[in-house]
């Protein structure tokens, strides 16, 4: 069980972070670009002293500011992270820099690591040689195949296609499942996050907004703020006051009234996106909004109406707060 | 250390249709600064007969100070290793306070010219100091010794190994010390590991600039340590003695026993950082 | 002598050459910053001075490694040594007699005080210096002309006050022709190292005691190597070097000539520069003893503005 | 130049319970190796009364060595960032074939013993040299001038500043000179404006070390370049003349009058590397 | 207009790439991670030398190996990169970065984009004390206010969420539109590339497989390998031969007729993803295949059965080619 309670000062605001993750628990970090995520992570790492704080793993005090004060460095600490950088050792060759933390306990058999990322013809080769989601690989591999205590996990598909972000993810679950493992992963890919989460903890400005089942958050945002963090890109103004949160996968063309509220708009653009179609509506409710809706198929024509249906949308107050009642 | 993915090109390769003058005059004019460098080195090939040198080499006694310069520079350099590492580490870490106070002191030490390092030693080690004093209770003397040879040594190459040592380290990008201590690495083993490895090419500067200070080391050495005699006193006695027709051998003695050890040290430093380069 | 103004030849209006010394290393200070300037000064020949042992000068110029057109030398074998090829005469005008320096810390200070004074017998002094744990500092014998003179001034006083047999051997500690006492520094370190109170006392040339202002005890001028009267006695002085050769008692004494016919005329005005009645003060300012000058070798061929400052 | 984001922890803030102990013998071993260091520069300070300095530097001509010193290493400084900085520029970059050809060269250049450089300059640019001839013919000469001096000092200290350079310039992340040149810099600007400020910390070392050697020349500088004193000769020949009491209070100005430009380009290149520590 | 040919010795295999970019297109490379993107855009900007090529920009010719041969250095060439790795200037603060590439034509309103990009509060920072997302919105400033010729951007998206994401997408497509510069943009999310480009090429071991309009490629890809690295993760074998290729996002739930083959098959496993769910069903056509399906709700229980109708898919011959006839 991995506890934390730590205040660190940063360049314009203080991350302020007070959470546990237990044994074996996976817990996706949440936030957007600075919110404190690689801070946070690298604060239990130990790279960055909080000003004050508490970080225990398992019965072990990783740091402690208050008497009697404590401090383990890095390399006792057992901590393992993924670091944004890759920063793999430009001297050694892959295989090199892949047994690179292994020690006495072997905590995973490298053969299969190394097939299931595919890197299994790299490992001669020079990390100047690889490429980006190579590099990146290589550095995921390193990390698991050295033995830690915890695993932190720091943007870990950069660089990688939907494919190999799966394969990771798998292997990361089956890691952290066999070693029971507390694990923390920072993404900006809500399925990807939910795919490897049990748990998640949404961060803004240092400050952990919500904290819950990854589902939960995303189907009802504690708050506006969250909501626009976990996908709700538009909001509907409601005539008796307060806002809908509008996500573009929970919103289906056509009126189907028995699955939720039907809205009339005006389609204004129209573009393909991934597989479907996108189109943004501009919907004749009392203060005008848009909204981005998901189609199968090529939407109506710019200018022309239609109907879509929202399934189940979370209803904020005027302070943005989320409240009890949904919208139907 | 750099990561750079390109393959090594050739000079001509490199150099685009505009390019190729400017590159073969870039080269030219550092092949003129170099062999102006060199000149000395040429100078005295040119004047060696082959005669001379092989008379004033086969004289008696002139195999016994190439042997004390190389076991008196040996020993020093293993002696700044030991000692001056570890400072240098610590100071590129910023492990000490007040790291300024730590450079400026090194600074100094580096501006003491050899000779006047020589005469201060007498005032610090010698015979009749307390340091001397104590020296002697153990039967060792600062002064025509072996001992009082290395300790010259010493200190007119210490302040080139620990500054160059300190750069070299600072050189090393931190984050990958911070990756070796995650993966479990103490200091130690990371120093060994990451930290030696990728300050390679500026350690090897720093062992080959001190190496090269203390086996042609002379104004310090020839006021503690007149004998035993090493290849420069040897230079310079026979130049005092018997001129230079018979000295000069003696310098090119010494540019090829001493020669090998940084040559040798580069090209570990080349292989540690994995370029592989002509 | 005239006065050097005289001798600058108003033939020539622009001097032209330059005055290219090889000296023995112990006038370096002295031609360097005194003579060398000065000569320049008086004469507008430029100089070039270069100091190293008078040997090995003499062998630098056989060999032709070096040509400089004035060579200075201490004691006429390596100047004789160059005849007839390069020169054929030398004019000698200054001695610099062996002393004994010492340091006034010492714990024999007293001691030496006593002798310097005269109150104790000169005598005393040698077997002073076998006082074990006396720390003596000399030079190099197989490199320095002094290290060679010290020890045959010690053999000179071996037999002139009737020493002991084991006298010489017990004060080098050493055998006479080794260079690695631990008695033996380089030239440039044994006075400083007086100075710094590591030694109790030490060789020294009668210049440096004076110029360094050092305590020194003067030895009588039948062993101090510094009257050229006394030569035949001085010979009697022999011991073997490292190198084979002998090494035999002789003055110490400086001796000056022009070397091959490079820049003639500023070589020839330098050699009558330092023999000027200003050159000589100046050399007797650095401590060296005057000898009324005189020419060895072919008289005739010094040259004529030589042969006027002797005259 | 360390991309650590890690704000500079102070030392104690830094051990941990555990480690403190460990820490503070290191500050502490350090602490003993550098003032070991140091000891020749303590000893001179005890050693100089201050009625000693006073009486050495108001003696007439005492101040003309230190202006002639000060402009001789100006001036080599100069020469060699001029010359040097362009070769070791080349080489770092791989720019010229062979590199490892040109790399022995130097590091046989730089194992020269300084007395020898000097003899063989004599054989080089003296007088009766055609270089010496050629140079008279532009009345320039390259025994007992400034010019001498500064020949003498460029040599002696080419070699560190070269080396130490190319050391600095190949400590620099290749990526970040292609990033300029990606955003339009010439070559010539790019290093500018990344190289140089980039390398700081290893140039300022390779400066300070070459500004050392030149401003306590002496063995290739008492060959061919007696006059004019700069303070090495100073001491020398103070030593000769009156001593060593005399001769030492030089060593100190030496010290004084050295010592400010290191610390200058010290603090340069902690500023050009954004460094900003204690 | 961008015109290249070129011919790169990689470790392991060639990349080989022959393509057009016009002046005003927006082209994005796609494929797998290791596949030569990046090599093609290094070698463009003159990073890296081909063995063999040609290229061209406008009227000028950047690189010809053939006689008379050229290569312009990089600083010639005037081809901003964005490369994966943001290379700030560490002894620079991040305005002296964002300036850094400024030539005396202004090729932008800095505070503009400034604005745009949320770097307000960060100009007198160092790189070491941003966050990984705002190093890489800094290192794609810095390059839009620089003035080149064309615009390769490398995974812009490194570290950035989805709407830090969008609003850099709109800045480059205003730039290049505005500038009217050829772009290339390599990106691993398919509706980014989408949203970003006119035109797509799908690379896989140094290879063009398909280059067309995105989503033209998105809904035919030529080939099952194509398939593949667009998104479809299943493929379904047909009894009369050849394969489906199956998209989750064009898989509906339930029996729709109408819209395409309807299949049965029994739910395995169910998780969920984004603001929807994901089911993985068994199907019981004759070799046994696995498909995920998205659903609005909670997916039927694991080990009940249900129906999907499969919108239009791809099918593909033995050779994994797609066939002409689509399997209405
Ligand atoms: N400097 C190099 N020398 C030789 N081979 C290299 C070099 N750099 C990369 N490679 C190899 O070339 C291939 C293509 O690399 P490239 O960087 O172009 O891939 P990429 O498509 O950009 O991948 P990613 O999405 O992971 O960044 C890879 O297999 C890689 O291993
Ligand atoms: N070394 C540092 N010193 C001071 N402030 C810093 C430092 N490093 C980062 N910051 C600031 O702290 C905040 C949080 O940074 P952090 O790296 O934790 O963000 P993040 O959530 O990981 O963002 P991203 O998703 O972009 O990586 C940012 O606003 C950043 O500017
Ligand atoms: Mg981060
Ligand atoms: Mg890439």
């Amino acid at each position: 069980m991995l506890r934390v309670a730590i205040e660190v000062e940063r360049r314009r605001f203080q991350v302020a972070a007070d959470f546990e993750v237990a044994a074996g628990e996976r817990m996706s970090l949440f936030g957007p670009s600075g919110s404190g995520k690689t801070t946070i992570l690298e604060t239990i790492t130990g790279l960055v002293r909080p000003r004050t704080g508490e970080i225990r793993l398992g019965d072990r005090i990783l740091l402690r500011t208050a008497a009697p004060a404590m401090d383990l460095p890095v390399w006792r600490r057992r901590v393992g992270l993924l670091r944004q950088n890759p920063a793999l050792f430009p001297h050694l060759s892959v295989d090199q820099n892949l047994t690179y933390g292994q020690g006495r306990r072997r905590a995973q058999d490298p053969e299969e690591l190394i097939r299931r990322l595919e890197l299994g013809d790299l490992g001669r080769a020079r990390p100047a040689q690889l490429s980006g989601g190579q590099a990146h690989r290589v550095a995921a591999a390193r990390l698991l195949l050295a033995d830690h205590d915890a695993l932190f996990l720091d943007e870990p598909y950069t660089g990688l296609d939907r494919r190999l972000a799966r394969l990771l993810t798998d292997l990361i679950r089956d890691t952290a499942e066999r070693r029971h493992l507390p694990t923390v992963m920072v993404t900006h890919e809500l399925p990807e996050a939910q795919a490897f989460a049990d748990t998640m903890a949404v961060l803004d400005e240092g400050r952990v907004l919500q904290r819950g089942h990854a589902s939960e958050i995303v189907r009802r945002p504690a708050s506006r703020r969250v909501a626009e963090l976990v996908g709700y890109v538009d909001f509907l103004g409601l005539p008796e006051g307060g806002t809908l949160g509008l996500h573009p996968d929970r919103i289906r063309p056509g009126a189907s009234p028995g699955l939720g509220r039907v809205l009339r708009g005006t389609v204004r653009r129209r573009r393909p996106s991934g597989a479907v179609w996108e189109a943004d509506l501009e919907v004749a409710s009392s203060p005008t909004a848009t909204l981005t809706c998901r189609f199968d198929d090529v939407p109506p024509d710019p200018g022309a109406d239609c109907e879509v249906t929202l399934l189940d949308p979370p209803r904020f107050d005027r302070d943005g707060k989320l409240t009890a009642e949904t919208a139907r | 250390m750099s990561g750079l993915p390109v393959a090594a090109p050739t000079l001509l390769e490199r150099a685009g249709r505009a390019g190729r003058a400017g590159s073969l005059l870039a080269v030219l004019a550092a092949g003129l600064i170099w062999v102006a460098l060199l000149a000395p080195i040429i100078a005295l090939l040119l004047h060696l007969s082959p005669s001379s040198i092989v008379s004033s080499l086969t004289a008696s006694g002139a195999f016994a100070p190439t042997v004390i310069s190389l076991e008196a520079s040996g020993t020093t350099v293993g002696v700044l290793i030991l000692a001056g590492t570890p400072l240098a580490w610590l100071l590129a870490h910023d492990r000490l306070p007040l790291p300024r106070l730590w450079e400026a002191g090194l600074l100094a030490s580096l501006l003491l010219p050899p000779l006047v390092i020589g005469l201060l030693l007498i005032f610090m080690v010698g015979p009749l100091t307390p340091i001397g004093a104590a020296l002697s209770v153990i039967h060792l003397s600062a002064s025509n010794t072996f001992f009082a040879l290395v300790v010259a040594e010493v200190y007119e190459s210490a302040p080139y190994y620990v500054l160059g040592a300190l750069t070299a380290f600072r050189s090393v990008d931190g984050r990958l010390e911070e990756q070796a201590a995650i993966l479990g690495d103490r200091p130690g083993r990371a120093f060994l590991r990451v930290t030696l490895p990728l300050a390679a090419g500026g350690l090897a500067m720093a062992l080959a600039t001190a190496w090269a200070r203390s086996i042609g080391a002379f104004g310090a050495v020839i006021i503690i340590a007149y004998h035993p005699f090493g290849l420069p006193l040897q230079i310079w006695t026979t130049l005092q003695e018997t001129g230079l027709a018979s000295a000069l051998p003696f310098a090119l003695v010494l540019l090829v026993v001493a020669l090998p050890l940084p040559l040798l040290v580069y090209g570990w430093s080349a292989r540690a950082q994995g370029r592989d380069r002509g | 002598g005239g006065s050097p103004a005289a001798t600058k030849p108003k033939s020539t209006p622009k001097p032209s050459g330059t005055a290219n010394v090889a000296y023995a290393a112990s006038l370096e200070n002295l031609n360097e910053k005194v003579i060398g300037p000065d000569f320049t000064k008086k004469t507008g020949y430029p100089y070039q001075g270069r100091g190293a042992g008078s040997k090995a000068v003499s062998a630098d110029i056989a060999s032709g490694e070096i040509s400089p057109n004035v060579f200075e030398s201490v004691g006429g074998k390596p100047i004789e040594a160059l005849e007839p090829k390069f020169t054929s005469w030398y004019v000698q005008f200054a001695a610099s007699p062996i002393v004994l320096a010492y340091n006034p810390q010492s714990q024999y200070a007293s001691q030496f005080e006593a002798i310097a004074k005269g109150t104790k017998p000169i005598s005393s002094l040698f077997s002073l210096l076998e006082t074990p744990g006396l720390k003596l500092g000399r030079t190099d014998p197989n490199v320095d002309p002094q290290g060679a003179a010290f020890i045959e001034m010690l053999m000179l006083a071996q037999q002139t006050y009737n020493l002991p047999s084991d006298t010489v051997q017990n004060i080098l500690g050493a055998p006479a022709s080794s260079s690695s006492s631990p008695e033996i520094f380089d030239e440039a370190a044994v006075l400083p190292r007086l100075q710094a109170g590591q030694l109790d006392c030490s060789s020294a040339y009668l210049s440096e005691a004076v110029q360094l202002h050092l305590k020194y005890i003067s030895l009588p001028a039948s062993i101090n190597l510094g009257d050229p009267s006394k030569a035949a006695d001085y010979a009697k002085a022999t011991f073997t070097l490292a190198s084979g050769e002998a090494a035999t008692g002789a003055p110490a004494v400086i001796d000056i000539t022009t070397i091959g016919t490079t820049d003639k005329a500023a070589a020839d005005a330098f050699v009558a520069y330092v023999l000027s009645s200003k050159g000589l003060a100046l050399h007797k300012q650095g401590g060296y003893s005057l000898l009324k000058p005189k020419i060895f070798g072919k008289k005739s061929a010094a040259p004529a503005a030589v042969r006027k400052e002797i005259s």
